[in-house]
């Protein structure tokens, strides 16, 4: 067991996983002799060498490109994108091909492949480099799609993303790369669709995902302390979706509450509010609140992008909004 | 503007042997695009499809010179190209038709011929991308030290969308063994491709844009295309890296089944109907000698299989419901919950 | 009042705009000498000829940053892309650049522009030339999304979004095309964010958006055959949303139902549905029930496609889900 | 390889009202991006930012050819290039340090100054993107018939995104008014552009490509800048279509604010830094005679203007918190719903 940033937990799992299995190459923009744009790869190169970690030029419909055609080939390939707000220019690569080839060939062709980036707000880099874009991932057929809140969960779920068979999104919070944690000896291998109940209380069921799980876990403090004991759940996947767990969570608390990233239209928020909404109605006691961004692009300003963002105050009064 | 090279074919004609097979696999891409072509006339090709005639000198050629274990991709108007690869007819003319026979049991269409273990690694139908793939299949074999070689199809008109630019200066810079193929038939869908492009050779005219020679090649002469394809592809085998050949050729019907074509000047459709491939290549094979009857009953056999495909397809039921909700992941499934 | 198709509809509307404003510039693949892949342009090169109308290469960004960059400067374009699922190619300049400009820079900036598109399955054209992507573009702060049932409404919702200061997406429903309706004679503008409720009843709400609209009347025709009497609502407009409409034929009838192509995960069913579950919980009488297509890329068969897609079946028995 | 094409500037020198304007430009620059910096370093500049330090004789050179008119469109590294355009220190340096005082209030930060008033359309931090919009504003100036000119200003990095490549083509083809200008700094983020890169010059050897001959010129000669500038222009201008120039420059510190550039040889930088476009100009108009004093004026200026404007920001207070919800569609609110 030994303390680690999320950040140097992204290039410990890459190097677990690398080390495990030769036909794993890593390529991207930057990701190789700097180390990454957030240092979160920093290591990889010289541990591995040129022949495993390629340094990439500006071209992500390229870099997709070639991590799809060499997983259909043999190879493991874990690609970068470097803000996730960058799918935008190689969201073809991503959503018709690679996401739909497995079931356009019906089966022949499997794409054991991953793709990393920095998802998210709340480092003032303005509307094009703070985006959490993993609800659009979610949104077409033939992704998972992973999004850990712990250097544990970075190592383990990334660890499950590489092993997988199929094309794995796997969304890096920027927020939470200077976050540590404690992170278990020798290898970790984690397993993907498996939400977290991180604490359990009668009152009501919050969900959580990403930099968002903090937030949670702080207002289900506050909450504690006014006497109100809410559940709090990390989804740490969207698909596989864990909706066993908080419908199970729901069923007993009676109120749900999602927190979210996403700006306030078509986030994964709303898919669970609706899947609860159809088949478990009758559990609820008070309304499904979506804590969510505003349905704004991210202002650059940090007073303007705290106040746009999610925060514990906003979690609180979303729970009380439910249970009253 | 770029001087454009034409390669050289010094090296003289082809061996009988591969030009008896030239010739077999365009007879059989021609009879096996006129039936895709009558079937949907008779409403049983459904969906959309991208007939080839007329191209075919450039897909045998290509075709030909390809070793088993290298890779092809291809686009949407991606049958002759498939077929190329050895794929039989019958489960290609199913999967047009829509049959549990296709060759993806109707899951892709007319589109997205696939068949991996032809190597025949897809067709695609978003303009450009299939070209950064195709990268991915050629950089695995270098990974892999695996002396494969791909080849990608594509149109004139995809040289104008950006997957291209990327792709190819990607393949410069990993020095990949790829070969990348331009079929200039002229016209997008219905605009022709001069009137949208800055240079006069869309492809061609931009390889020194990523260091490479500009390499034209007569796309309706199928020992020329042979000829630059097993040069091509000894240079990328050897280490040489990707190339880049623009074929000149054109379709002799409309863009897809709905299009009757008619917006191309006679005379354009008309000289170029001269220059139909198959004739061309059968009267030369005839001036060298080769004896009619051996090509009489290369068209006879081919005949007989398209008949026998056709029959075969036919009699193959629609496929079953349950496809619907198979391989959308690894598992076979489509659970997306747990 | 003439009869007209849905196809025919859009050269209308298009002529309509750009007679009445010089300002209004036309450009896209095959748009001008070919009348557009879907024939629904015909004419309209002849008319204003190549100095309103412009043929481009396939080049989506560059088409829709032209797009952009005219509408910043001056001037109305209405840009096509072909399919819907091209805007992967293109999601850059839509989701990053469109829609964010006017927000980064204060207000300085203004986008009147519109695009159009071919939406949607039942081509038998396969999973990348099929896809419903309209919650796509309502999970992108900063766009308006609009989308058609009829020919009128195609004639009269697109003069609104050519007048409309703000970034219109406009998906055609491909599937409509060959439909017929009436269209008024004169000039049409109707009004972004209105929906239509096209039939009412007391047993249940079920909304409905472009191609879904026509099965949702049929699956209400026949739910009336045993006497259950079901309101219609023809959404119409995605962003702005008209939640009032909806909201308060669920406060009369008890139950929603909401009926969509889009594949299943985070679709404007799901939106929906959560903005009820939060805002209206108690006045449902039964689960909100989503009729989407399963989460699949769409297969090219005719029988798997149809099989796919949401039909009159699935919709009278999600109703019935909802009010039994 | 293409020839690259050096321009002529046989013209001499520009005239000395010019060419202090230049030096002017210059100071300003160089003064803005030092004192971002060190306020930076006091932790009141927020969020990231993109130095132009080293780069100015480019912006300076294009931008003193500019009529009022014209449109300029750059990228995050775009402090330079908005200030060209006359846009005042205070509300720029303000933006930079999240004030309500900012150009955008705050609400775009340092990678998206835009001052529409100024004909400044904007700075884009998504690479490549604003070439295809940049082409808009110009065809926009076509179809009004105005005379008006767009300049886009990008890196070398930018040269490899596929968006380069359609708005490269359709610029030619479309025969629009504007002139893209590669900075060619050699390094993208922490990679040296030539080892992702096809071709030694990553834009000029692309020109052929478009049709258009490659342009190269010295980037840290402001005259130099100034005589291609004012050629590409007056071409544009003129109906005669696109130019593509590649400035070779050098950017002194890192990529971002965060970034020290340690990761470049030591002998690049010092050579670079001996090229430094303020040092070599003020010298060349010494030699040329014009007097110390009216350089130093212009500096004691600069020096001035950069400390009030610096006051200006600091007073400011932060953006409202009202903005968040405002401006996101053109009602001026942002209400999705009904
Ligand atoms: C990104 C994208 N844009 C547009 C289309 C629609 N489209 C399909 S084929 C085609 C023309 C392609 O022309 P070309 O590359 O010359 O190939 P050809 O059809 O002539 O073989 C177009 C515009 C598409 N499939 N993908
Ligand atoms: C599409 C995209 N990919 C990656 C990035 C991240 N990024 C920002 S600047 C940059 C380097 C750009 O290099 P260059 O074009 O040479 O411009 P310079 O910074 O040197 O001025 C990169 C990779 C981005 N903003 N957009
Ligand atoms: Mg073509
Ligand atoms: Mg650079």
């Amino acid at each position: 067991m030994a303390e680690m940033s999320y950040r140097d937990a992204v290039a410990h799992g890459i190097a677990q996983e690398m080390r495990r299995d030769p036909s794993v190459v890593f390529l991207g923009e930057d990701i190789g002799s700097a180390g990454g744009v957030f240092k979160a790869t920093v290591g990889v190169l010289d541990t591995f060498g040129r022949t495993r970690v390629f340094d990439t030029p500006i071209s992500e419909q390229a870099i997709l490109g070639a991590a799809m055609g060499a997983a259909m080939t043999g190879m493991r390939p874990v690609a970068e994108i470097m803000f996730s707000d960058f799918f935008a220019v190689c969201w073809d690569i991503v959503a018709n091909e690679i996401a739909k080839t497995r079931y356009m060939t019906n089966g022949q062709v499997t794409l054991p492949l991953v793709i990393r980036s920095g998802n998210g707000g709340g480092s003032r880099f303005g509307a094009q480099h703070s985006q959490s874009v993993e609800n659009w991932a979610m949104a077409v057929p033939g992704l998972k799609v992973v999004a850990p809140s712990t250097p544990k969960d970075v190592v383990g779920l990334l660890a499950a993303a590489v092993r997988d068979t199929d094309p794995v999104l796997f969304f890096e919070q920027k927020s939470l790369y200077a976050t540590k944690g404690e992170v278990p000896d020798g290898e970790i291998v984690d397993e993907l669709g498996k939400a977290s109940v991180l604490r359990q209380g009668p009152a009501a069921t919050v969900v959580a995902l990403a930099a968002m799980v903090p937030r949670a876990l702080a207002a289900a403090e506050r909450l504690a302390q006014e006497g109100i004991e809410v559940t709090v759940i990390d989804l740490r996947s969207l698909v596989p979706l864990d909706v066993t767990t908080v419908a199970t969570s729901v069923a007993r608390t009676g109120h749900l509450i999602t927190v979210e990233e996403n700006p306030r239209l078509c986030g994964w928020g709303a898919e669970l509010s609706s899947i609860i909404a159809e088949e478990n109605l009758f559990d609820l006691d008070g309304p499904i609140v979506r804590v969510t961004t505003p349905h704004v692009p991210l202002p650059a300003a940090d007073a303007l992008e705290d106040a746009a963002l999610p925060n514990v105050d906003r979690i609180v009064d979303g729970v009380r909004r439910s249970v009253l | 503007m770029t001087d454009v090279m034409q390669p050289s074919v010094d090296a003289g004609p082809p061996a009988l042997d591969v030009r008896l097979r030239l010739y077999q696999m365009m007879v059989e891409m021609r009879d096996f695009e006129k039936r895709a072509y009558d079937l949907f006339l008779q409403g049983l090709v459904k969906g959309t499809s991208h007939l080839g005639l007329g191209q075919e000198a450039v897909a045998a050629g290509f075709g030909a010179a390809l070793a088993p274990s290298d890779y092809t991709f291809a686009t949407y108007r991606g049958h002759n190209h498939t077929l190329a690869r050895g794929v039989p007819m019958a489960p290609v003319m199913a999967e047009l038709m829509a049959r549990q026979l296709g060759l993806m049991a109707g899951k892709g269409g007319s589109m997205h011929l696939t068949s991996v273990a032809h190597r025949m690694m897809g067709s695609y139908a978003i303009v450009g991308a299939h070209l950064t793939i195709a990268n991915g299949a050629a950089w695995s074999s270098k990974l892999r030290g695996a002396p494969e070689v791909t080849v990608c199809f594509f149109g004139d008109g995809t040289t104008n969308i950006g997957a291209f630019h990327e792709a190819l200066n990607l393949a410069v810079v990993w020095n990949l063994p790829i070969v990348f193929v331009c079929e200039n038939n002229r016209w997008m869908e219905y605009t022709p491709i001069g009137s949208v492009t800055a240079v006069p050779h869309p492809a061609a005219d931009r390889a020194p844009a990523y260091g490479l020679p500009g390499i034209v090649v007569d796309g309706n002469d199928a020992d020329a295309t042979y000829a630059v394809a097993v040069a091509a592809f000894a240079r990328a085998r050897g280490g040489g890296g990707p190339s880049l050949v623009e074929a000149e050729t054109y379709r002799h019907g409309g863009h897809s089944r709905a299009d009757p074509g008619k917006y191309r000047p006679d005379e354009e459709v008309a000289a170029w109907l001269e220059r139909d491939p198959l004739p061309l290549y059968r009267q030369r094979l005839l001036q060298a000698g080769v004896p009619e009857q051996a090509l009489v009953s290369i068209e006879e056999a081919s005949h007989r299989a398209i008949d026998e495909a056709t029959e075969l397809a036919k009699a193959s039921p629609p496929p079953d419901l349950s496809l619907v909700e198979k391989d959308v992941y690894a598992d076979g499934g489509a659970a997306w919950r747990r």
